[in-house]
């Protein structure tokens, strides 16, 4: 039992944790709350794995973008003090159900399965490596996909705009 | 207690993930879905990122994948929104038991 | 022998006419449509009798018989090879007969109508359908083929419908024209199933043909409808009937007259030349055309004919005695005439003495033609001059219409039977034949005979006698000319056309058939007659309430005589309460409720279930996601521990 | 002559309708088209006659074929019989007339009659085709602009109406697509030609099988007692053009279906399930002219009478003689031509009273003596007036039947003529109604008779009607020898 070991199951309890109490508190901006700190579990399971590009990006588009974003649109949907609606009791006991067999399932299948470990020179996943890759137009390049998510969020964008933008039009 | 690894990783992840989903199953505000939503695609990214590192060490694809995956996360989370303020806008609620509308 | 050209003139000039009228009648010759028909059937009418003088004493008689010609003939519908519906002329002593009656009335009824009918807003359209009447009825004669004849049987019914419904804003002529069409038309009904069975069997639908193989007991035709039975009757005897039945409801026996009263509603020219002289003895014609087969193969179906024959004749007058309306006395005494005419031919057999009864039924045809066109021409004239159908309007006209009066009164003797007159030596004929051929039959007919004889003078009597002078001047004077030409024209012939030696002319196998008068035998019926006659005088000459009281004390059949025993009200109850209650109304119900609610109840069925399974479609995006998982967990089971 | 300036001409019109500027251009523009229409119809007959008098035996004339779908044996292939030219006389002169009694619609002018010209298309490439995939396809060519026809310019419960038009039509097509598929596998090679499929023996069994597949299928489209409860709402829902066109071309299509295809491709079928027919028909024949006699709407009374009256053609198929079958043809065409001059009239009559009620009309006659003269021929006509067509054809038709010598066959054949007693009854009420007796409403009294189209429209078809009426020959020597080749099949099969 070293340091590294306890700092993963410290994060692992964090991310887990909260990941339950987010989706199970009745108090939206709780739930927004939790979600933080489950995704900045995540993060530390990132650096923990010693990949520290993503886990940087992971904060600062989850944590500092998405999470914002839902923070802001509770603001302009959510009545403060209101908790959330209760489901129905028999929707919650079927989910837990079919969460819990669906969860041993891949639990089951997952310790079932060896897997394979590939050797081989491995590569740092730095800054530089996944820069060099990542613009490559060679074989194994990913210049193609970065384009294409890039074209994705313009699209995005402008959808958001668009969406956002019609019904005031209508309205005036 | 013992060495983490692959499996521990995996564990958090299904963890992470069918509480995702059981979220998804039993909020019914919008928004609260789609925080599930979100913790649904950062244990597909967590299992991404395990694989690359103890499968295919040589290779970055993994991380790549988790890049994009959070790319297309932001902006399926900026569209989900503004989806979601227009509804709230036109049915002024975000319950999704209201917004049948499109049933039949 | 004519030329083919004129004999198709004689029934194509009054077809022309009809086309020109019909097209041009309301319009460009509006004012000359008379003239135009008139002309036009003058030189039909002259052509007619070319025709006939040319066959009776020129070109017909081969070997001391008259031979039936086939001048012409075409195919105009082709059903194989053997049977086909040909359009041709047929000459014979029946057909050229007939030629001169169908012109000669209908000539005589276009000139009255020139003043009849004057100032009448459809006056083209009048001329141009009795130009379309005389066209069918001459096709109709002259018919080569059972179906050419069908054709023009039909078209003769239309042309009828049309002229009853001349007037058609009167709702009463609309109910006749349509009562005188359904009537016949459902008599046709028999009459196309019999050619139907006759041409089956015949293997033809040509009349000569036809006839032959049906007559000859060798023939396989014959041999086979003889041998094919159906309820207990030869194919032949139902052949013969069904065309029978075809023929007595165009010539309104019993029980299919019930059309021909109601049929005076019609201008009166009209019922004098549809209703009176020809489209009614159409089904004579038709038993004649067809002689040989009813007399050599089928006597059970003559005797048919026989008996519908004198039943029609005896209770027509009967009901003639009764009705008030003048028009329709005509009519019930018309169809008691054809009455004698049918079963004249009933108890006839075929060929040399036996066939007397074909002549003297055909004899009665002609005369009957003549003088009854003259009754109702006549009546007609004194409806343009009272304005009235009925009796009780009438009365001692003898002096304000003196011409009228006197060819009446011809007419009126005519019918009765008193000799010299042209019904006299007819009725003896037939009285004749039928005391030769069924002594039931002549008594009936005797009985008739003195009946005809006195409803007649009773109408005569109600006219022109009994109260007098009870008309104001404003009633003008009797018509002119053109009015009274034909009565005269008429009354010559009524008077004279008893002497023709008929017999010698038209008989049943073509030979000369020599009649010889018999004043012994004539003692019976012109006594009846006179008898009748001097009942009528004694009951109307003067006006008296002695007519009253033999009512009043016959109630009961008088009341069902002058409602003529009730047969319209039957067929109004089977056709209003049966046929239109029980089978029209229920038909449109199920079509509607049965049929169609099928349809509906399967397009209904499809909608309701749709609307049953469509609420697995709620639009809940967590009850889809609940069902995605499941089936995501069901499948991922299956594959890996199942069906791996 | 090229059978397909039959399908060019459409085609063309329709475009040039496209391009149209005004509704003036369109009307003339139909009006052109469907008067070349009628001249190219015309054409075809004598170019036919011309051919048959030459000498020319063949089967099908003017054939052309070329490969469609070469893998599956698919032919564009066409060609006429005696058949098809009469029917593609009969719709010609429909076409015309249907388009020129609807020169007054004013909603949506362009579509209408591309619509009208687009059934016309169906209808003509239907009676060309010889590849039963050709004639499928214009099957449902014919049937899409019925809906549009009813759905739109309709009047009443017009959308119940077109629903109920196209669904059961479309329904009848399954049938028939299933029919003609299971004859694709049955033929072994595997094609879809008419005549190649008529030379290859089906199997009995096989035969048992598609025979009521194919004629349902196509019996629905003419009528076929039970399945003929769109006829009544479709046609009167239908606006005027579009009743002629359903009653005059559309029901024919079913009829020359159930011919051409069913009883022609499938003659042990045909035999074994004629009894049904007869049945069948001799039932609809009746009971279409009883409930004909309760109808109070005209549209209604024409639409039940059409029922009893195809039932006669049915009757004729049934019968399955040559005579009968010659008869079926007659009164196919006989009832497209008297029925669409029928709904033309009742047509122009709700025009200017603007009720199709029998009980509200009366006494028109007075004011509008040439519509009231033609609803009187036609009435004639069809209670089978010797001189207008219908007579000829119901008249062949008994000829035929009674050619059968059993009493089964008998008793069917006097049902049959029984109608004409009923079909009397109820002609002469509506004609008595309608356009005799007084007039029943003052302001009928300021209605005007028909104007030059109309006078026109009614004017063709009543040629038609007489010039079979009254000169049968030619169109029985037209349709003989095509119906002696169907005849000749089932000939062969009793042998």
């Amino acid at each position: 039992m070293n340091g590294s070991t306890i700092i993963f199951y410290l994060l692992a309890a964090l991310t887990i944790v909260c990941g339950v109490l987010s989706v199970s508190t009745r108090q939206i901006f709780r739930a927004a709350i939790y979600l933080i700190f489950s995704l900045i579990g995540i993060a530390g399971i990132y650096f923990w794995l010693d990949y520290q590009f993503i886990a940087a990006v992971q904060v600062v588009v989850y944590v500092g973008g998405i999470v914002v974003l839902i923070i802001f649109s509770i603001f302009l949907t959510q009545q403060a003090g209101e908790l959330l609606p209760k489901q129905k009791i028999g929707r919650k006991i079927f989910s837990v159900l079919a969460v819990f067999c669906g969860f041993a399932l891949t639990m089951v299948q997952v310790y079932q399965h060896a897997f394979y470990e590939n050797d081989g020179e491995a590569v740092k996943p730095v800054v530089a490596n996944i820069g060099k890759q990542m613009l490559s137009t060679k074989q194994g390049g990913y210049a193609l996909p970065f384009e294409v998510v890039s074209i994705l969020l313009l699209a995005a964008l402008v959808g958001c705009i668009v969406i956002a933008i019609s019904k005031k039009e209508e309205t005036a | 207690m013992m060495e983490p690894g692959l499996y521990q990783i995996l564990f958090i992840s299904a963890a992470l993930f069918f509480t995702g989903v059981y979220g998804f199953l039993t909020r019914r505000n919008l928004i609260t879905m789609l925080m599930s939503v979100e913790l649904i695609l950062n244990s597909v990214n967590l299992n991404f990122i395990a694989f690359n590192k103890y499968l295919w060490p040589q290779k970055m694809d993994g991380l790549f994948f988790t890049l994009f995956v959070i790319a297309i996360a932001a902006a399926e989370a900026a569209v989900a929104i503004a989806i979601i303020i227009n509804l709230y806008r036109s049915h002024n609620s975000i319950d999704v038991e209201n917004a049948e509308d499109l049933k039949y | 022998m004519p030329s083919i050209a004129t004999i198709a003139l004689i029934p194509l000039l009054p077809f022309a006419g009809f086309v020109l009228l019909g097209i041009f009648g309301r319009t460009a010759l509006k004012k000359p449509a008379g003239y135009l028909g008139t002309a036009l059937m003058l030189a039909s009418c002259i052509l007619a009798l070319y025709t006939a003088y040319g066959y009776f004493f020129d070109f017909g008689k081969i070997h001391g018989a008259y031979q039936k010609l086939v001048p012409f003939q075409m195919t105009w519908l082709e059903f194989s090879k053997d049977v086909s519906i040909n359009i041709g002329f047929i000459l014979d002593p029946l057909s050229a007969m007939m030629l001169v009656v169908v012109t000669f009335i209908s000539l005589m009824v276009h000139i009255y109508s020139l003043s009849y009918m004057k100032g009448e807003e459809r006056f083209g359209t009048y001329y141009a359908f009795l130009g379309l009447f005389t066209f069918s009825m001459l096709g109709l004669v002259l018919s080569s083929n059972i179906f050419q004849i069908y054709i023009f049987w039909e078209l003769v019914g239309v042309s009828s419908f049309l002229l009853i419904g001349f007037y058609y804003d009167k709702p009463s002529a609309v109910a006749a024209c349509k009562k005188a069409f359904i009537v016949t038309r459902f008599a046709d009904l028999g009459f196309l199933i019999g050619i139907l069975v006759l041409s089956y069997y015949g293997g033809t639908l040509d009349f000569g043909t036809l006839i032959a193989r049906l007559t000859d007991p060798s023939s396989t035709q014959m041999q086979a409808a003889v041998n094919a039975s159906f309820l207990g009757a030869s194919a032949l005897t139902w052949g013969a009937v069904l065309v029978f039945i075809g023929g007595a409801g165009k010539s309104a026996m019993f029980p299919l007259h019930i059309w021909l009263p109601d049929a005076m509603e019609g201008p009166t020219p009209v019922s004098a030349l549809i209703h009176a002289a020809t489209m009614v003895v159409a089904g004579v014609y038709l038993v004649a055309r067809l002689f040989p087969v009813f007399a050599i193969s089928v006597p059970g179906a003559l005797h048919v004919v026989a008996y519908i024959g004198v039943v029609s004749a005896m209770i027509a007058a009967v009901i003639a005695c009764t009705q008030t309306d003048i028009k329709r006395v005509l009519a019930y005494s018309t169809m008691s005439q054809i009455g004698f005419m049918m079963f004249a031919l009933g108890v006839s057999g075929y060929g040399g003495e036996a066939g007397l009864g074909y002549s003297a039924s055909l004899f009665h045809l002609f005369t009957h033609a003549m003088f009854k066109a003259l009754l109702f021409l006549g009546a007609g004239s004194v409806i343009h001059f009272v304005h009235s159908n009925e009796m009780k309007d009438m009365g001692g006209l003898r002096k304000l219409m003196p011409v009228t009066h006197i060819t009446f009164l011809i007419a009126c003797l005519a019918i009765a039977g008193v000799p010299p007159f042209a019904g006299f030596f007819s009725k003896e004929e037939i009285l004749l034949a039928a005391s030769r051929g069924n002594t039931g039959i002549y008594y009936m007919a005797l009985i008739t005979s003195g009946l005809t004889a006195f409803y007649m003078f009773r109408l005569y009597f109600r006219i022109f006698w009994n109260k007098e002078a009870g008309h104001d001047a404003h009633h003008g004077k009797e018509g002119g000319f053109a009015l009274l030409f034909p009565l005269v024209l008429l009354a010559l012939c009524a008077a004279g056309a008893g002497f023709i030696p008929f017999g010698e002319y038209v008989s049943s196998d073509g030979t000369p058939l020599h009649s010889e008068f018999d004043p012994v035998f004539s003692i019976a019926p012109v006594a009846l007659g006179v008898a009748g006659i001097l009942l009528a005088s004694w009951f109307y000459l003067r006006a008296n309430d002695r007519a009253d009281r033999v009512a009043a004390s016959l109630k009961g059949l008088y009341t069902a005589a002058y409602n003529k025993f009730y047969i319209d009200e039957l067929y109004l109850f089977i056709t209003k309460k049966v046929l239109f209650n029980l089978v029209g109304r229920p038909a449109a119900w199920i079509d509607r409720n049965i049929v169609d609610g099928a349809v509906n109840l399967v397009g209904n069925e499809t909608v309701a279930f749709s609307k049953l399974i469509k609420k697995l479609q709620s639009g809940k995006v967590q009850q889809y996601a609940i069902v995605f998982l499941g089936g995501v967990l069901v499948l991922a089971v299956l594959f890996i521990y199942i069906w791996h | 002559m090229n059978l397909l300036y039959l399908i060019g001409l459409p085609v063309l019109t329709a475009a040039a309708l496209l391009l149209a500027r005004s509704k003036e251009q369109v009307r003339w523009i139909s009006f052109a088209g469907s008067v070349a229409q009628l001249a190219l119809a015309l054409a075809l007959y004598f170019a036919f006659r011309q051919e048959r008098a030459a000498g020319n035996t063949a089967a099908m004339l003017f054939d052309q074929t070329w490969p469609l779908f070469k893998s599956l044996h698919i032919n564009f292939h066409v060609g006429v019989d005696g058949i098809s030219v009469a029917m593609i006389l009969l719709t010609s002169f429909v076409v015309v007339s249907g388009v020129l009694v609807s020169l007054n619609i004013e909603k949506m002018t362009k579509e209408f009659y591309f619509l009208l010209i687009l059934l016309s298309l169906g209808a003509y490439g239907f009676f060309i085709s010889l590849d039963l995939f050709v004639l499928f396809f214009f099957l449902e060519i014919a049937v899409i602009p019925k809906y549009l026809l009813i759905g739109i310019w309709g009047s009443g419960k017009k959308e119940y109406s077109a629903n109920k038009l196209a669904l059961m039509l479309m329904g009848g097509s399954a049938l028939v697509l299933v029919g003609l598929l299971g004859l694709y596998y049955a033929s072994h090679g595997g094609t879809f030609d008419l005549m190649e499929l008529s030379h290859l023996g089906i199997p009995a069994d096989t035969q048992r099988i598609l025979f009521p597949l194919l004629f349902v299928g196509f019996g629905v489209f003419t009528a076929l007692f039970p399945l003929h409860t769109w006829v009544p709402d479709g046609h009167s829902s239908a606006p005027t053009a579009g009743s002629m066109f359903l009653a005059g071309i559309s029901m024919k299509l079913g009829g020359y279906g159930c011919l051409r295809v069913a009883v022609f491709l499938l003659p042990v079928g045909a035999k074994e399930y004629a009894n049904i027919i007869i049945v069948l028909s001799s039932i609809a024949i009746l009971y279409g002219a009883f409930a004909t006699m309760m109808q109070k709407d005209l549209k209604y009374i024409n639409a039940y009478s059409s029922v009893s009256h195809v039932g006669f053609s049915l009757l004729g198929i049934g019968m399955l003689t040559h005579t009968a079958l010659t008869g079926a043809v007659l009164q196919m065409v006989s009832h497209g031509l008297m029925t669409a001059l029928f709904f033309a009239v009742i047509g122009m009559v709700y025009d200017r009273t603007h009720t199709r009620m029998v009980n509200d009309l009366g006494g028109l006659m007075k004011m509008m003596p040439f519509i009231g003269t033609i609803f009187f021929i036609v009435g004639l006509c069809s209670l089978g007036l010797p001189g207008l067509s219908g007579f000829v054809a119901e008249m062949t038709v008994f000829m035929g039947s009674w050619e059968n010598a059993d009493l089964f066959h008998r008793i069917a054949t006097i049902t049959a003529c029984m109608s004409i007693v009923v079909t009397a009854v109820y002609i002469l009420r509506a004609v008595g109604k309608v356009m005799m007796g007084p007039v029943t409403n003052p302001v009928y009294l300021t209605l005007k008779d028909a104007n030059w189209n109309e006078k026109l429209a009614a004017v063709i078809l009543l040629a038609g009607i007489l010039a079979i009426g009254l000169a049968p020959f030619w169109l029985n020597d037209l349709v003989r020898p095509a119906t002696e080749t169907i005849a000749h099949q089932i000939l062969q099969v009793t042998k």
